[in-house]
């Protein structure tokens, strides 16, 4: 709403101020000798960065940044510090000019060739002229969906996002190698449940959890679904679900919530989800067309006797949105479910190693 | 181009489509190899996968000899919309060679495993495993410069884990794989950052069509940071020679599947990417890629020759010597790259070739050896030669290969490096690969020495021949060192084709 | 009308956006972990209350004022929570809190809180 | 504008990333170290979306250039601009960085998790996580010529 005050641009400002607090916070993490400050401030950052990110009008980016960069990021960390604590950060004095001059040097070239770049926010530069622009162009023609990011995002560069999504089932596998499933955790009879227990302090807590989790769950959904029309999409709403299991593991304890989502199941989801998209874009080979070319993901003679209550009636000037829709939803369905299982098995993974190795005072789930 | 006809004998429908299933098959592999009950089903699925991988690579080399490059659309979106694959003669050789080595691996990993990861967690390790081959076979196969990206990506993030998880036999393996990825992900970060200069100076990520627009560009300072963000972030990921300090613990320590598998193709990998980016989408815009390669790429390759094979020689350890021979002989295929003419590219492709074969032979049977022994340094190898006589045979075989001893495919790659040298007037390569050559008939010497001619101290624990499960793929991989020793015809058509789509017709 | 409103809603938002930072004050200068928890949570749910409606009054009535809703009550499941959570975790950590006058505190200062 | 303020974003962006590398140089601390990689990566991200930005555009997320959102979105950008640069009468921002950011804050996460868990197997393993320490303690352990697996 800026036409309020004339010739003063909000988002302009809005944008310097956000960087220099950006700056400000990653001075604090180096300055910081503290573990415990240097995570918390990573998420400010996530967070802070989150903000800026809206205003660059990049509001799936923003949501993504907020749910993995302050959220899951955050807990990861907070259990890494818990359980690599005892070792006190300390920075020598040695340490310190070789990577100054390194990390200056590198800001020197950029900033060398930065000066040739494009003015910020110049609509005629070859980055927002050349492909871009085409995206923004041919998406309401080839696929008919409001939210060119996601178009983009699941059917242009589909091929991208299914190598994140088998970037994401790497972390699962490699976090289950090295930390395991969090088995020993289950095993372990002797820990009692935060909540319930005789000295329950935490009545609170666990009412404010169970009126929030299902909430939050929906909520997944919601971004789910939606992330055709607005932001979101399946990596913001794996998250947030994963986010529902997590909160229940803080509050109700390691066992029971795996007890609820078991490891093993947690894990064939993770694998589940990249063969669902794998496997949307052979039927589309199978199908007669290009792999991930979901125009071809039903077989044509399929595809005319669909009756028109299902899908609406068919479009001459647009014969395959059906087929874009149906693609881009089931493979941000794979996205869902494999991104929601590898941060449960992460987030177990972490929660379970601090029971394998307890130490004095710990407190008894990896990020509580 | 030799002539595939009899290995691609698949339908049409396959061949058409041959460039995604070869991603596509691992991939799908790894996670039904997730999913599966024990680990015998996750070592059948992994080699059937990789299995598949290589005939979709012979397929591939069909349709190459055939339509010379092969282009395939993702998402049928022609580029610069889509990404496409783009895989011409060099790409074919990258993927038979990953495909082939990762099949390799794969047999072998069967016994492998066994003996070096916990058993919970083999099903997980096969499925890490095929994802570091899927990703490494997209990286060869995308024209598509941040696609590229997310399959190093791919790869790598499975390698990090997966050579962690040589900690149960020695625990260095953990700080080797932080410190990996560490600089893996710098390389890969200074990477994506200078992608992001090509894209604000060309708006656009297919490779071919960046190459056409920077042309038109000129001496752009975006294109330079671009060019030199690329160019060291790759060189990380290849273990260039200043920046190749994370490769000798990550590969000395890592599970010896991963071991044989990484050695032979993750550095080399990500070497075609940055030769790629050098030689299709800087050099025809201006002569700065071609100056980088006289002065900055060629003197380093010959350092990295010299200096690694001066510190192999003094590595006590077996794998070490072998992990610091690797960046030695990356340097060989490096130089032979900085000449700049067809013949010595070619050559360098060659020995790529060459040196895979031998270092999965090599790799394969120090590993072969260690399932049923803890040895690690030449003393503890000594009078292995006895006791292993089969293994150790082929460890020989690979070693003289190192060597160049003639007859074997090192041999014919170095003598290729050296005419091609000579040709070129570039009298000091002759001279560094003569140096390098006789100090790695100096550290190949000692392992040797160790192994054949001294017997084992009394009391020391004795090395086991590797099973036959070992023995098969081992032998195979020392045969063809043989072979292409003998008659490098397979290997040679391959490589100079690889030179001629990579240097478009340039003497 | 909808200058009105909008400037209305600019007003509450900036109330809101004071009271933060007046949190913030309190959460800097405030003597014990309690104090500081009760700072910081207080103005964080009134000025979150503040800048919802402010922003409620600026959107006019649609769609976009039933999601603010929704934030708000979310805020209002979560934040007290947190606090609660918070408070719990500190006193179970062994801090006890300062009962007594400011000047006791101030000077016990040296001795004391974190 | 002079170039200072046509490239602020820019030169910010690119002091967050000499931080991150800083941080990740500077300390022998692992988790310390991927804190540095994370905001290095990150900040990497923020350069893309500075290239997208598209100055009186909006989200990439279709507008009728009719409704009251697209009407003001006209207005402050001016019909000449619209006209120019619109796309049916609207600016959007450039989509395609957002869709590549998208794929490198996964990476990172992915980064993230597979470090800080072989940083908490190491410590398991040395009992610390200081670089120095670990590699003090290999030293050791090389020199007698014993190799001890993880625990």
């Amino acid at each position: 709403m800026t036409g309020y005050i004339p010739g003063f641009d909000a988002n302009l400002a809005l944008d310097a101020i956000l960087l220099v607090m950006l700056v400000v916070i990653v001075a604090a993490i180096a300055a910081t000798h503290r573990m415990l400050s240097a995570v918390i401030l990573m998420g400010l950052y996530s967070l802070v960065s989150a903000v800026w990110l809206v205003v660059m009008d990049a509001a799936d980016v923003a949501f993504t940044e907020a749910v993995v960069g302050a959220g899951v990021s955050t807990i990861v960390l907070l259990g890494a510090i818990l359980l690599t604590r005892g070792a006190a950060a300390k920075v020598s004095g040695r340490r310190r000019f070789l990577p100054a001059v390194l990390a200056l040097g590198v800001g020197a070239i950029l900033i060398y060739a930065t000066l040739d770049l494009p003015d910020f926010g110049d609509p005629a530069s070859p980055a927002n002229a050349y492909v871009g622009r085409a995206y923004l162009e041919a998406t309401g023609n080839d696929m008919g969906i409001p939210n060119v990011v996601t178009a983009v995002l699941s059917s242009y560069r589909g091929f991208d996002t299914l190598g994140e999504t088998v970037v994401i089932f790497a972390a699962a596998i490699g976090v289950a190698i090295m930390l395991g499933f969090g088995e020993r955790a289950m095993a372990d009879r002797t820990i009692e449940p935060l909540a319930g227990g005789p000295a329950d302090h935490h009545v609170v807590l666990r009412v404010a959890a169970k009126l929030l989790i299902p909430i939050i769950a929906l909520y997944a959904f919601y971004v789910q679904f939606h992330g055709d029309l607005g932001p979101g999409g399946g990596f913001q709403a794996g998250v947030i679900l994963a986010v529902a299991v997590i909160l229940h593991a803080l509050v109700f304890g390691l066992k029971d919530t795996m007890a609820a989502v078991k490891p093993k199941f947690a894990r064939g989801v993770a694998a589940l989800g990249v063969l669902l998209y794998a496997g949307i874009g052979v039927t589309c080979i199978v199908n007669g067309g290009g792999f991930l070319d979901y125009d071809h993901l039903f077989p044509r003679h399929i595809e005319a006797q669909i009756p028109d209550w299902i899908l609406g009636p068919a479009d001459p000037a647009h014969p395959h949105h059906w087929g874009q829709h149906f693609g881009i939803m089931a493979i941000e369905l794979g996205v869902l479910f494999t991104v929601a299982a590898t941060m449960v098995t992460i987030f177990y993974g972490f929660a379970g190693r601090s029971m394998e190795a307890p130490q004095p005072g710990a407190p008894r789930s990896g990020a509580a | 181009m030799i002539t595939f006809e009899a290995f691609y004998a698949a339908p049409p429908a396959l061949t058409a489509h041959a460039p995604a299933l070869l991603v596509v098959g691992p991939l799908i592999g790894a996670c039904v190899a997730a999913l599966s009950p024990n680990s015998r089903w996750a070592w059948m699925i992994s080699v059937g996968s990789t299995i598949f991988a290589v005939w979709m690579a012979l397929c591939l080399a069909g349709e190459v000899a055939r339509q010379g490059v092969v282009n395939y659309y993702m998402g049928g979106f022609a580029p610069p919309l889509g990404i496409a694959f783009r895989i011409d003669a060099l790409g074919v050789m990258m993927a038979l060679l990953v495909s082939s080595v990762s099949a390799a691996a794969a047999l072998y990993s069967g016994h492998a495993l066994d003996a070096e990861v916990r058993s919970s967690k083999h099903t997980l390790f096969q499925a890490g495993f095929l994802l570091c081959v899927a990703g490494l076979l997209g990286l060869v196969s995308t024209g598509d410069a941040f696609n590229a990206f997310v399959f190093l990506e791919v790869s790598s993030i499975g390698t990090y884990a997966l050579i962690a998880a040589g900690e149960r036999r020695d625990r260095r393996a953990l700080p080797a794989a932080f410190n990996y990825l560490i600089m893996g992900t710098i390389g890969a970060t200074f990477y994506v950052i200078g992608v992001g200069f090509l894209y604000a100076a060309t708006g656009t990520l297919n490779m071919a069509d960046i190459a056409a627009r920077v042309v038109t560009l000129g001496d752009s300072r975006m294109v330079q940071a671009g060019f030199a963000f690329i160019v060291v972030g790759l060189g990380l990921k290849a273990a260039m020679f200043p920046l190749h300090g994370w490769l000798p613990g990550a590969y000395a320590h890592a599970p010896s599947l991963m071991n044989i598998f990484l050695s032979a193709t993750a550095t080399k990998a990500a070497l075609y990417l940055m030769v790629r980016f050098l030689f299709g989408v800087f050099e025809p815009g201006s002569d700065f890629a071609y100056h980088f390669m006289a002065w900055v790429l060629g003197p380093l390759a010959g350092a990295a020759a010299v200096i690694c094979s001066i510190q192999a020689a003094f590595e006590k350890e077996f794998r070490r010597v072998l992990a610091f021979s690797s960046v030695a002989q990356v340097g060989y295929i490096l130089l032979g790259l900085s000449i700049g003419t067809t013949a010595a590219a070619s050559a360098g492709f060659l020995h790529l070739l060459a040196h895979a074969l031998m270092k999965a032979t090599l790799f394969m049977a120090v590993g072969g050896v260690a399932l049923h022994f803890r040895g690690r340094t030449l003393d503890d190898f000594a009078g292995a030669g006895r006791d292993a006589p089969w293994t150790m045979a082929a460890f020989a075989t690979g070693a003289a290969s190192l060597i160049g001893i003639p007859l074997t495919a090192g041999f014919l790659s170095k003598w290729r490096l050296i005419e091609a040298s000579l040709a070129a007037g570039q009298i000091w390569m002759v001279v560094v690969i003569a140096i390098s050559s006789l100090l790695a008939l100096a550290y190949a010497g000692r392992m040797l020495e160790a192994i054949f001619f001294r017997t084992a101290a009394p009391g020391a624990e004795r090395a086991k021949e590797a099973p036959l499960g070992v023995l098969v793929p081992l032998w195979i991989l020392a045969g063809f060192c043989v072979w292409f020793g003998i008659d490098a015809s397979l290997p040679e058509s391959i490589a100079i084709a690889g030179a001629q789509a990579l240097m478009g017709g340039r003497p | 009308m909808a200058d009105a409103l909008f400037w209305a809603g600019g007003g509450l938002a900036a109330a809101g956006a004071l009271l933060a930072l007046i949190g913030a004050l309190g959460v800097l200068r405030f003597p014990d972990v309690y104090t500081r928890i009760h700072a910081a949570s207080i103005t964080d749910t009134g000025g979150a209350t503040l800048m919802i409606l402010g922003l409620c009054l600026i959107s006019g009535l649609s769609l976009v004022t039933l999601k603010l809703v929704l934030v708000w009550v979310f805020i209002m499941l979560t934040s007290p929570a947190a606090a609660n959570a918070l408070a719990n975790a500190a006193y179970s950590a062994g801090h006890t809190p300062w009962i007594g006058s400011f000047r006791i505190m101030q000077d016990n200062r040296k001795g004391g809180s974190r | 504008m002079s170039a200072v303020l046509t490239h602020f974003n820019y030169v910010a962006v690119i002091v967050l990333m000499m931080g991150g590398l800083y941080i990740l140089l500077s300390t022998g601390n692992l988790v310390r170290r991927m804190i540095g990689l994370a905001i290095f990566q990150t900040s990497t991200g923020l350069f893309y979306i500075s290239l997208g930005k598209v100055s009186g555009g909006t989200a990439a997320i279709t507008l009728d250039a009719v409704s009251a959102e697209g009407q003001a979105l006209a207005a402050r950008a001016g019909a000449e601009q619209v006209a120019r640069y619109g796309v049916e009468g609207v600016i959007y921002s450039n989509p395609l960085p957002h869709v590549l950011i998208l794929t490198a804050i996964v990476v990172g996460v992915a980064t993230l998790a597979v470090g800080l868990a072989i940083a908490v197997r190491l410590r398991e393993a040395y009992g610390t996580i200081e670089t120095d320490e670990i590699q003090a303690l290999d030293r050791v352990l090389t020199a007698a010529g014993q190799v001890e697996p993880a625990p």
